[in-house]
């Protein structure tokens, strides 16, 4: 159980993320919504403590999230699981070391600055590979993988981190349709199976619409929505991002209907 | 169908053309005081440094004059003896060489050693805390600084002559110059990774090992190869401390007018030069992955 | 006939310093004012911090007078140099050159050089005229061959660090310059704590090395030459202030001279120079 | 609580094992080859303390002596030559300005005339790397005596001796810089029907301008310091005055001199890191 | 008119474009399909010359654009402009700079070297901007925009060299889906309003299909699918990607509907 209290941060005089309150149980699917600069990373973030509150609470199963420090503050993000919109992977090394930085947490440090993984820790992160079926890549450079292979990496390193929450930041924003589709499963799969709640960035509304169980709708800084995908009503879309509906939609499905209909400017032109 | 763009009118350009000048104009004024400052400085530059270009150009032909003195006579029909008596001590030289080599590399391995090691506690984006930062470029600025005479000269004093205070000397000049530049590097990286290290919790530690060495590694190898060369160099300068090498016996020549002997040990130098270089560039492009680039 | 001043509107004056100099600019100042005054030409000082590029700026003409050490002009004779030396700097005991002595620690038994069989013997550096030239030659006198004679032979690299060998034992011995009693290198690291002179013992003493000429430039017109020398002589009465100002009051007026004088020096360097290729 | 335990059976670990067997058992291959090189760079470290002699027992003693050394240069003290120390500062900077700034303008061009990705003529790149090799290995004393007998002892010489050495070491380094570049910019305005000499003007200089005017700032830096070829030539830089106090042993006037060396390089520094970013720009990207 | 005849490129051993016969009409709009690897880019780029073709031919309207040379090719060049993936603009340099490289062809080496345009030159390039609303932008850093932003600059780029073909090699794969129905829309509108030919490579087959009026689709350097949109069936999809058509199409309108049908896996965990 994830609670949230009254948690606030500012930048400057701007307040990114005001007084968010939110309660979120064992097992959820949460898709956050809202504009470019509604505070959805903000908020992701601070839950991993990649960035500090200015005021409020966030606490887990009970334990205080906000007042941890050093070794335990470590622990806490390993179990907090991040993905990120840019994957985030060290380009430069190979896809099985990428997916052993999960493990950093729970190993030694000589072991892990020499390198020298136990075969169990080995094992688990090829296992997580393998269930994305990348492990055949798994001694290539994470930097040689396409877009869609790359996020599958960094959620088996959330994975072999064996987090209890996993908290994802627009993960599909860089991706094309085609990936998009299987990195959604992907965190669909886990959530099913593990039982793991996933609080997860979204731009698009369609895609909120088909994966999550609960959306959180964001307009600066504030939780302006709250409820169910079904509730979410083009009205309350319009609100929360200001724009006609059909706009924040994803792609049209049919070609635009006449091409002068594409060409608004032509009036001015010639 | 020679037109792709419909030219809008004049009087709807004007405006654009107007608020692109006003934004140019800021920047080129900018440009205008850089080089007015720069220009100032040149001309004070060369009243103090007595340039006189006439003088240059006047006896410009005497540039060669140098290369022509130190160049021996060779016969074709005597070719092998005048190459032996030209290379008389070739062998001398040549562990002169390697000696100067090793100077240099051990300095080099060391100071290169040191400047990893302070490069990220100097790093502005790993380094939160700005009395540890600045502690640490300080400290590589002063290596870098103090004239490696002075180092040289030091330890000559506390350790002894021999090659040892050389090699330390540039040990520490590398580690200042090294450093700084590494710090460089690691400031430039893409800090996703970093973030992504430390989402996953890993410490500061293991962090910098696995999100920040790999980015940086091969920028770091082109530095340290580029400096062991610069060292090479360098090292021959060393000589006045005892610590040998072909410097020494380069200026020796020089200030004797052995000429041949001048001509001889500079084309040694020359070729080691050439050779570190072509190895350098070899293994540089091969950690810039030059060939993959297309 | 002063139409000399039209082709040199400038007379350049090269220092190197010397082993034992400080502050040169300063002290070299009021002689180029001097000079300016009685030459009538303005006369610009230069300190070069090597030899070979005052040589080289002799042989092109840049450079029209110079001092030198006594070993570098005979070098600069050798290379072809067309300068002619024409006063000679003169001790205040009269005379005119300095030696080189073989220091091994006062309380060590070594009593002469033939002592020092298999011992570790350090040199100044192979540029040095009491540092290495002239120990080589004596050593040669003796029959003594240094790389067999000794266990070995080191360049410390300035005859302070020569110094400072023998004081931690690298070296057993170590020739340096010594001009008197009252002045010489260990003298001068012991005002400056670095050394005590009475540490160290003096086992042997070279001949008399020539002193430091100064020469000028053979093609220049004679009646400019003359005029050179005579402001020089002629110092002590017109601008007392001016040599003082060089030496302290340790030297005395300089003396006419000429390249003659260092013909013995010419031979030394020819004997350092014969000795290089047999060396190996 | 749960948390996402991955519990691998012995027949799922046995599956891996065999579909990956070069992962689960540690790869040999590159833990091997880094092994390797670094057995190599310290045995040639040992080679290199061997054969040069290396005498480690006064390691110890020595840092005593060290410490004594330090106490005589306490505290710093120029003495009366205090104005005569900032005319010589005056007279590095400006020789090290002028000499870094001449040796850039020359290297400039040979910087993209020795980058692969400019003249991909191998001939014409191996020449002119050579050239540059060659300059470099030229010893700094040699071109101190050429440009002797050009303009005459005096800065000047100075000048042209430091410009010839920048020269062929920035050279060197601007054609690295420029064999990195991105090459997309490059093709899109050959793509445009763009010239050559257009392609690297428009291109290539946009991107190399930052890095190498963050070089040129480090020589600038670099110069000042190392004044030995100035002294050589007969310019009184800050160098051949510390040449000349720790040949007579003035060790407070050595100690002053360097901490004067010290400010000027923290100057250089502030201004130059100021410089290079208002250079680079800001630019906002995300 | 561009004719494309056994047009053939080896990299090595590797035939990228084998054999490829192509004649495509005034004012077509041709989208040219197939997997990472097929030869697209690299038969646009011959069309261009980028790349020189191994053997074939190339010519538009009865001109032989592979023995170009020297003037004539770079002519060739800005009549055929290129639109990339990676927008490929010259960062540091403003907006308008940018659009004016379009220009290089037709202006005077020693005006563009000092960049003294014209006038007209300028006019030109502030027009092509203001088509996609970015006129404003014009004296900003190219680095500084964002990626639709940028491939708007390129695309006036493109139209600044008033251009007789459009080659677009793969425009919107590095944008969001908001971003990539601007910049079709805008290769569309050039399309039909100024009746330019259009050939763009794309790997979404629903763009595709929504933007173009006749596809191409390419498989191991050669053309396997050549005809309008309606005649690529899902068997003919199949052919070109390998693959079960329904991983080529695009994101699933509705929910994948049971959560463990995803997870083939879930056996093999405890
Ligand atoms: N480190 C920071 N310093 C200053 N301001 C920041 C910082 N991080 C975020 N902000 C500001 O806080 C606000 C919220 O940013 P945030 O990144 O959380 O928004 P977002 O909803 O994730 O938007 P996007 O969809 O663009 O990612 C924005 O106005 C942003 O400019
Ligand atoms: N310069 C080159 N050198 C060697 N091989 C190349 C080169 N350019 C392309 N290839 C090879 O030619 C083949 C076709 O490449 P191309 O880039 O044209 O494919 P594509 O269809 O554009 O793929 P993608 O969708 O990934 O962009 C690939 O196998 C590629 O590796
Ligand atoms: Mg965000
Ligand atoms: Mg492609």
């Amino acid at each position: 159980m994830l609670v949230i209290e009254g948690l606030t941060r500012r930048f400057g005089d701007k307040e990114a993320v005001s007084n968010v309150n939110l309660a979120i149980g064992q097992g959820a699917f949460v898709g956050v919504i809202g504009r470019s600069g509604a505070g959805k990373s903000t908020l992701l973030r601070m839950v991993n403590r990649l960035q500090d509150p200015s005021s409020g609470r966030i606490s887990f199963d009970g334990r205080d999230v906000t007042a941890l420090k050093g070794h335990a503050l470590r622990q806490w993000r390993a179990e907090a699981a991040m993905i990120f919109q840019q994957f985030n992977l060290v380009g430069r090394l190979d896809v099985l070391t990428n997916v052993l930085m999960g493990r950093l947490a729970t190993v030694p440090a000589w072991r892990a600055l020499t390198k020298s993984w136990s075969a169990d820790d080995r094992a688990i992160a090829l296992s997580a590979l393998d269930q994305f079926d990348i492990a055949p890549l798994a001694a290539q450079r994470a930097d040689s993988l396409s877009g869609g292979q790359q996020q599958r990496v960094a959620i088996a390193r959330a994975l072999a981190q064996e987090p209890a929450l996993i908290l994802a930041d627009e993960p599909i924003a860089s991706l094309d349709p085609r990936n998009t589709k299987i990195v959604m499963d992907a965190l669909l799969r886990i959530n099913k199976h593990f039982g793991i709640t996933v609080l997860c960035n979204l731009h698009s509304l369609d895609l909120a619409r088909t994966y999550c169980d609960r959306l959180v709708g964001m307009a600066q800084g504030r939780v302006v929505f709250d409820g169910a995908p079904a509730a979410l009503t083009e009205q309350v879309a319009h609100d929360l991002y200001g724009l006609e509906a059909g706009e924040v939609m994803d792609m049209p499905a049919r070609r635009p209907v006449a091409a002068n209909d594409g060409i608004p400017e032509a009036a001015a032109l010639a | 169908m020679s037109h792709a763009i419909t030219r809008l009118p004049d009087e709807q350009i004007a405006p654009l053309i107007a608020h692109y000048d006003a934004a140019v104009r800021a920047r080129r004024r900018h440009t205008l005081i850089v080089f007015g400052v720069i220009a100032v400085c040149i001309v004070l530059a060369a009243w103090m440094g007595e340039v006189k270009p006439s003088v240059f150009f006047a006896h410009a032909d005497r540039l060669p004059n140098y290369f022509w003195s130190i160049t021996p006579v060779l016969h074709w029909d005597t070719l092998g003896a005048d190459l032996s008596e030209w290379y008389w001590n070739l062998d001398h030289w040549l562990k002169l060489l390697v000696d100067t080599i090793m100077i240099a590399y051990l300095g080099t391995l060391i100071g290169a050693i040191g400047g990893f090691c302070l490069c990220f506690l100097a790093s502005a984006n790993l380094v939160k805390s700005p009395f540890i930062r600045l502690a640490a470029r300080r400290f590589l600025e002063f290596c870098r600084t103090v004239p490696e005479l002075v180092f040289a000269l030091l330890f000559v004093v506390a350790f002894g002559l021999g090659p040892l205070p050389g090699v330390l000397a540039l040990a520490i000049h590398t580690m200042g110059a090294l450093g700084k530049l590494f710090a460089e590097v690691v400031e430039n990286i893409d800090m996703k990774p970093v973030e992504g290290a430390t989402a996953s919790g890993a410490s500061w530690l293991t962090t910098v090992r696995f999100a920040v060495v790999p980015q940086v590694l091969s920028n770091f190898a082109s530095y340290g190869l580029l400096r062991f060369e610069i060292n090479v160099r360098e090292a021959s300068i060393m000589g006045f401390v005892g610590a040998g090498g072909i410097g020494q016996d380069l200026v020796e020549a020089i200030r004797k007018f052995y000429y041949s002997d001048v001509s001889a040990i500079l084309l040694l130098i020359i070729a080691a030069v050439m050779i570190i270089d072509l190895v350098t560039e070899q293994v540089r492009h091969r950690l810039l992955g030059f060939g993959a680039q297309r | 006939a002063q139409d000399w001043k039209a082709k040199y509107p400038e007379l350049v004056f090269a220092i190197i310093p010397a082993e034992n100099a400080s502050g040169v600019t300063e002290r070299f100042q009021p002689l180029m004012d001097y000079l300016s005054k009685q030459l009538g030409t303005k006369v610009t000082l230069r300190i070069a911090n090597d030899y070979a590029a005052v040589i080289e700026g002799q042989r092109a003409g840049n450079i029209h007078i110079a001092s030198y050490g006594p070993s570098s002009f005979a070098r600069a004779l050798m290379t072809g140099a067309k300068i002619d030396a024409f006063a000679i700097e003169v001790n205040l005991d009269g005379t005119k050159g300095y030696h080189s002595v073989l220091y091994v620690k006062a309380d060590s038994p070594y009593k002469s050089i033939e002592d020092l069989k298999g011992k570790n013997l350090c040199l100044v550096d192979p540029n040095s005229t009491s540092g290495n030239n002239v120990p080589r030659f004596a050593l040669n006198k003796m029959g003594l061959k240094p790389d067999e004679f000794f266990g070995k032979v080191v360049y410390a690299g300035s005859h302070e660090n020569a110094v400072i060998a023998v004081q931690q034992g690298t070296c057993d011995a170590a020739f340096n310059w010594w001009n008197d009693e009252q002045e010489s290198n260990l003298k001068r690291m012991e005002r400056k704590g670095m050394a005590k002179y009475d540490d160290f013992r003096i086992i042997y003493k070279s001949d008399l090395i020539v002193n430091s000429p100064y020469a000028y430039l053979s093609d220049m017109p004679s009646d400019l030459k003359a005029k050179i020398r005579d402001a020089f002589f002629s110092i002590q009465q017109n601008d007392k202030g001016a040599f003082d100002k060089i030496y302290e009051g340790k030297q005395q007026p300089w003396q006419p001279i000429d390249n003659e004088a260092y013909v013995q020096i010419i031979e030394l360097n020819k004997f350092v120079d014969d000795l290089r290729k047999k060396k190996n | 609580m749960s948390r996402a335990r991955i519990h691998l059976s012995g027949a799922e670990r046995a599956r891996l094992a065999a579909a990956h067997p070069h992962l689960v058992s540690p790869p040999a291959g590159t833990r091997v080859r880094t092994g390797a090189v670094i057995a190599v760079l310290a045995g040639l470290a040992a080679f290199g303390f061997w054969q040069l002699g290396f005498n480690f027992s006064r390691l110890g003693s020595g840092i005593a002596q060290l410490a004594h050394f330090v106490t005589l240069m306490m505290p710093p003290d120029p003495g009366t030559q205090l104005p005569l120390y900032m005319h010589a500062l005056g007279e590095t900077l400006a020789i090290a300005f002028l000499g870094t700034l001449g040796g850039a303008v020359i290297a400039f061009p040979f910087g993209f005339l020795a980058a692969k990705n400019v003249i991909p003529n191998i001939f014409a790149h191996f020449a002119v790397r050579r050239v540059l090799d060659t300059v470099r290995g030229v010893d700094q004393l040699i071109w101190a005596l050429i440009y002797v007998t050009v303009v005459g002892l005096g800065p000047f010489a100075g000048i042209l001796a430091i410009a010839t050495a920048s020269f062929a070491e920035l050279g060197k380094l601007f054609s690295e810089a420029v064999e990195a570049l991105d090459r997309k910019p490059v093709e899109g305005v050959v793509s445009t029907g763009g010239s050559p000499v257009e392609a690297v003007r428009f291109g290539m200089l946009p991107q190399v301008l930052p890095v190498l005017a963050s070089q040129l700032l480090y020589y600038f830096e670099s110069n000042a310091r190392q004044s030995t070829i100035v002294g050589i030539v007969g310019a009184g830089g800050l160098g051949l005055h510390l040449a000349e106090q720790i040949r007579v042993l003035e060790w407070q006037k050595v100690s002053f001199l360097i901490l004067m060396m010290l400010i000027m390089v923290a100057v250089i520094d502030f201004i130059s890191s100021r410089l290079r970013f208002a250079i680079i720009g800001k630019s906002r990207i995300g």
